[in-house]
């Protein structure tokens, strides 16, 4: 626990390890073998496990996840990486039709153990093609599981889980954070287990649910709410699918009042399913409104003028905690 | 490289009595499903084979049971020779809770691993990948085991289809794709779908060989499978066998086949392969007419027997609609 | 406005009349030639315009799509059919990469004025692969337009409409509604304009907010609920992207109750988009938590026992209508 | 039907000044770029062509206005012989205002269709059924205008490829597939993503005639694009021409490509398209110090003006993040 990695080492680190401890683990995709990938996540990865668990793969997003399941299969724990998020609508069809659907059409007699690495999301000035936050197509077919971490330590946690978990798992992994976030990491067997929230910071006054990118720009404003008296309760859901339901009712209970701030645009973000299950379940004990704050119905667009104008960031989550907090 | 049209072969009268007692079965199987969708017993979108027989039983004849095949809609049979019951299969198709798939889905969506098949989605070409994938991991592993990947004519110009050859080619891996071209996809004819006369002749884009054959001869069919299975267990990689052939029935047991001629259908009725395949073991004495009766009562006795253990078992509980979904 | 045709005849009807309006219209697919599509919606379209303006194509979903956009560039309107909506997760990048975001990356110079007509929905014995409502994706996809009429009225005056927009439109006809949904359809010129609910029934108690085939179980719904002295105001969406919040907003004034039923997976459908809005604009208003009646998350079981367990149907909408009036 | 490589053809001085200038000039032009990414002034990833000029400019200089191209990312220099102004793609470039696309992103997502110039996604292969569609509008209206569709042998790979290359050939389309062989997509040599030497090798699988030639040579590249083009115009259907060539940069300008060696640069640096045709031009007498210092001249000044344009143009305006999503 003492070593301080980058999220991008750690996702890394993950690889390696699992690999070492599993034979059956590979990993697959564009880049990957000798280059180490487009950001490096699978450097050294190849000069360590050779040709057979490194695999360089043409250009053929469709076929790397149809691999992935025929592998999967067969026993083993394919970890297919998209060279970026946004090109996973290329392999759209085998992964919510192929693999989400499998062990449900096997009666129950078999399943599809693979990852696919995702890296995702904005604020790198990668336009329209290099920033997208693809995850809500993926929260809403039943059979997958999405994963979304925002810190060095759960990147490799959740990785090494989402590795040994035994359904597809579509791990996003923020291309911002890659050498922004750095923290200490887990050590040896220790994994971060799929489907739990992690509370980053306490509070009584509001309860704020994000993920990725926008947990550190979210403490950020619940610190500047703090100084006005206002207690911010931030929960970083880091799986997606299934989310952490009873985490946010928890905090619900305390405080009465929810905003959601993702990344992704509005219409059909997570932060829908999110709001309309706070609404049915728990609609007696809001004191306010659940609040989003997300990126417009639009584009990631490349100019930072324009970018800047749609992520949402520390200013826009302050205005709208303070909005809830006064309601 | 062997020649793959050329392999010597030398099969037991028992092997060709086997050889024709699963021409008899999957020919009986269809006939008697499509009778049953005349009935109304069996309600779902039924594609059968008749008329493409030799292709299944020419291609999984010589299959080990580790072998595994990668059915697509009308290859049934490939199912039952490798070792599932007729009665499941039926079951299956009757969506009854003993099927494979517990009822989740009538067709041949599912598989068993234990016995080498795999259950493609719906979506054409796309069981192509994961063949990749299979064959992926018998390479790993210096198995010399092979995968038998399905298709039709149509499902050859999807992208998956390309991308998944293209793998195999690229890997050396030991799978032979198998064209089913019964000269339309529904309606639509060979010439209107591509410009070429052989789906072979793809092979020599992927790198490596493509041979088109009488896929109404299950001993052509059986030789060029031979030849292929010889290479792809030797580490010398893919082979695509094209088997022309037609299929009798209309695309679904709902569809009257307007599209074509009376002569057209007849001129291949002429070339049935059973009555071709009874001629030879005929003339080699391997068939008499007590042996001929013998096989025909065990076939009807098969597919009695499913089609009451169909009608007999029970549905699936409704709960069976949201289990399953998650290992 | 007196002729009265079934929903799939309003299909054809529309289809025909935009064509022999507009010299730039046409269709393409797998088997809409001489065949007609698979459930007949291009039926005698090609005998009317021939060759190159009813187009069988390959399949090859990703190409019909793209096919659709070049042409769409040169000034063309095409109408390109998915056989199974089910199917358009082979196409997806095509619409959601290359569709939506065109005009946008094109700094506002060109549009893209496609149809994508996709046949949805269940309870027709469909399973897996022929039941699918994939709606949600493409209203989480900002740049494209989404419809799914109810009646035959709105199959034939929202798909000239469709067509006559100069964006992408993903237009979703109901396969259960194919037959069984009759009525007048609007004449000559008449269109039904996109982004325009519909009142199917004027209530003061409760709102409900519905689409496609869940209008007709809706409506049953209402009324037996009005036996029970409670008046259900019942609104048909037609449009889900960009859905009219006004028409909601409008009648929740009145009933300060909403109920959403769609047939689509609970998770993330668009139930949860129309309730998030509610609560963020309407919190106040609301005497009750808005709630869902939707299919479990799960896939389109094919056995009539599994499927009649996900569906949403009369009885499990007005079990929640009551809940939802008792609130 | 004609023979590609062998098509005879006549420049005049004043055509092979032009070609020669439009080489300097896409040179000059990427080589700039390069420079102002390491400068910070350009900063998005930056895919230069330079080594591969002679491909666009041999395939654009026969090219008529009507005639449209699909480039791809390395292609800048056809999006200038084509029309569009130099200044304006370095607008682009620097995410100015006054670029294609309003600085919504800096690459060449962004199409002109007054120019036929078509703006693909980063999806690679994406650009080609959309090629395809377009072809098909010249085939309806029987106009003897021709696509030509740019890809590199990476992209070859991908399931649209296929698909539109097999529609292309179904339909005898008017569309030219340029392959841009440049040995590597990213980090992977051909070699490991295709087992076939030659790109050019697919076209038989569609059903036209492809064929490989010396992709540094402008005069080689003019003379077979001449050829296909009198094929298509001439009602003949499509061709693929694959050019043989390399890129100099990395993969983007972030890349430092240590993937290859030194030798292999240097022995495709002998071959740089510039100094080859240089010594063509000086031997028949056309260019003389004048001529070259003349041409170096107006070139700089070009790149000089363009690069001052980019820079004084404004930003886009914060709210064209949000705007030009619909018509
Ligand atoms: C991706 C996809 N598109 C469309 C369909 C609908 N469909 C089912 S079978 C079929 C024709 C298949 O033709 P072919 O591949 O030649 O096989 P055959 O039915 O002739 O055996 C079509 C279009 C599908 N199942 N999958
Ligand atoms: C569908 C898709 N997958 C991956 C990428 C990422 N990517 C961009 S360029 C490139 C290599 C392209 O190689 P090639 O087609 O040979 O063109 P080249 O860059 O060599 O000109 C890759 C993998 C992409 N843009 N699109
Ligand atoms: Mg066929
Ligand atoms: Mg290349």
């Amino acid at each position: 626990m003492s070593k301080e990695l980058s999220y991008l080492e750690a996702i890394r680190e993950a690889l390696a390890e699992e690999m070492r401890r599993d034979p059956k683990v590979f990993v697959l995709g564009e880049d990957v073998g000798p280059y180490g990938g487009a950001f490096g996540a699978t450097q050294g990865l190849h000069e360590e496990f050779g040709d057979m668990r490194v695999l360089d793969t043409p250009i053929s997003e469709s076929a790397i996840v149809g691999i992935s399941i025929g592998a999967a299969l067969r026993g083993y724990r394919p970890v297919a990486e998209m060279q970026f998020a946004d090109f996973i609508s290329c392999g759209f069809d085998q992964i919510v039709n192929q693999a989400a659907t499998l062990r449900y059409r096997y009666g129950g007699r078999a399943s599809v153990p693979i990852v696919v690495r995702a890296p995702s999301g904005g604020n790198v000035g990668g336009g329209l093609y290099h920033s997208q936050n693809p995850e809500a197509w993926f929260i809403h077919r039943p059979g997958l599981k999405v994963v979304a971490p925002s810190t060095a330590y759960d990147a490799k946690g959740l990785l090494k889980a989402a590795i040994r978990d035994d359904n597809p798992v579509v791990y996003f992994e923020h291309k911002y954070l890659y050498r922004r976030a750095k923290g200490p990491v887990p050590a040896g067997d220790e994994v971060v287990p799929l489907g739990v929230a992690a509370t980053r910071r306490e509070g009584d006054d509001v309860t704020l649910v994000t993920y990725g990118a926008m947990v550190t720009p979210s403490l950020e404003a619940a610190d500047r709410l703090s100084k006005e008296g206002v207690e911010v309760e931030v929960i970083d859901l880091r799986t997606l699918l299934p989310f952490d339901k009873e985490a946010i009712f928890r905090s619900l209970e305390k405080t009465s009042r929810v905003l959601i701030v993702h990344e992704d645009v509005k219409t059909l973000g997570i932060g829908a399913e999110l709001s309309a299950v706070i609404m049915e379940e728990r609609f007696d004990r809001l004191d306010a409104p659940v609040m989003r704050v997300t990126s417009p119905d639009t584009h990631p667009p490349f100019s930072h003028v324009l970018e800047a104008f749609n992520l949402p960031n520390t200013d826009k989550i302050t205005d709208a905690l303070r909005r809830l907090a006064a309601y | 490289m062997p020649p793959i049209k050329r392999t010597k072969f030398k099969l037991s009268p028992e092997q060709l009595l086997e050889m024709f007692y699963w021409l008899k079965l999957i020919r009986a199987f269809d006939e008697r499903l499509s009778v049953l969708v005349k009935q109304g017993r069996v309600r779902s979108g039924v594609y059968t084979g008749v008329g493409q027989e030799a292709i299944i039983v020419g291609t999984c004849f010589g299959l080990r049971k580790e072998d595994y095949i990668c059915p697509l809609h009308r290859d049934l049979g490939s199912f039952l020779m490798k070792g599932v019951e007729a009665r499941v299969m039926m079951a299956q198709m009757f969506a009854k809770r003993t099927g494979l798939s517990k009822g989740r889905d009538s067709a041949l969506h599912s598989g068993v691993s234990e016995l080498g098949i795999f259950g493609n989605t719906s979506m054409l070409g796309a069981n192509l990948p994961v063949a990749a994938g299979l064959a992926l991991t018998f390479k790993m592993e210096k198995a010399d085991h092979v995968v038998i990947a399905y298709f039709g004519e149509g499902a050859s110009n999807t992208g998956d289809f390309h991308e998944a050859l293209n793998f195999a080619g690229v890997q050396q891996l030991p799978v032979i794709f198998i064209c089913e071209n019964n000269q339309y996809a529904y309606s639509v004819p060979i010439e209107k779908s591509m410009a070429i006369d052989d789906v072979a002749d793809r092979a020599r884009g992927y790198g490596f060989d493509g041979v088109a054959i009488n896929g109404n001869d299950v001993l052509a069919v059986y030789q060029a499978t031979l030849g292929a299975l010889k290479r792809a267990r030797g580490g010398d990689g893919p082979t695509l066998i094209e088997c022309k052939t037609y299929r009798w029935h209309g695309h679904s047991e709902h569809d009257k086949a307007f599209y074509r001629t009376d002569e057209e259908l007849a001129m291949w009725k002429s070339r049935d392969p059973i009555p071709t395949f009874t001629t030879y073991l005929r003339a080699r004495h391997v068939l008499d007419d007590k042996t001929l009766n013998d096989t025909e009562s065990r076939v009807a006795a098969t597919i009695d027997d499913a089609v009451e253990f169909a009608i007999n078992s029970a549905d699936p509980s409704p709960q069976d609609a949201i289990s399953d979904l998650y290992a």
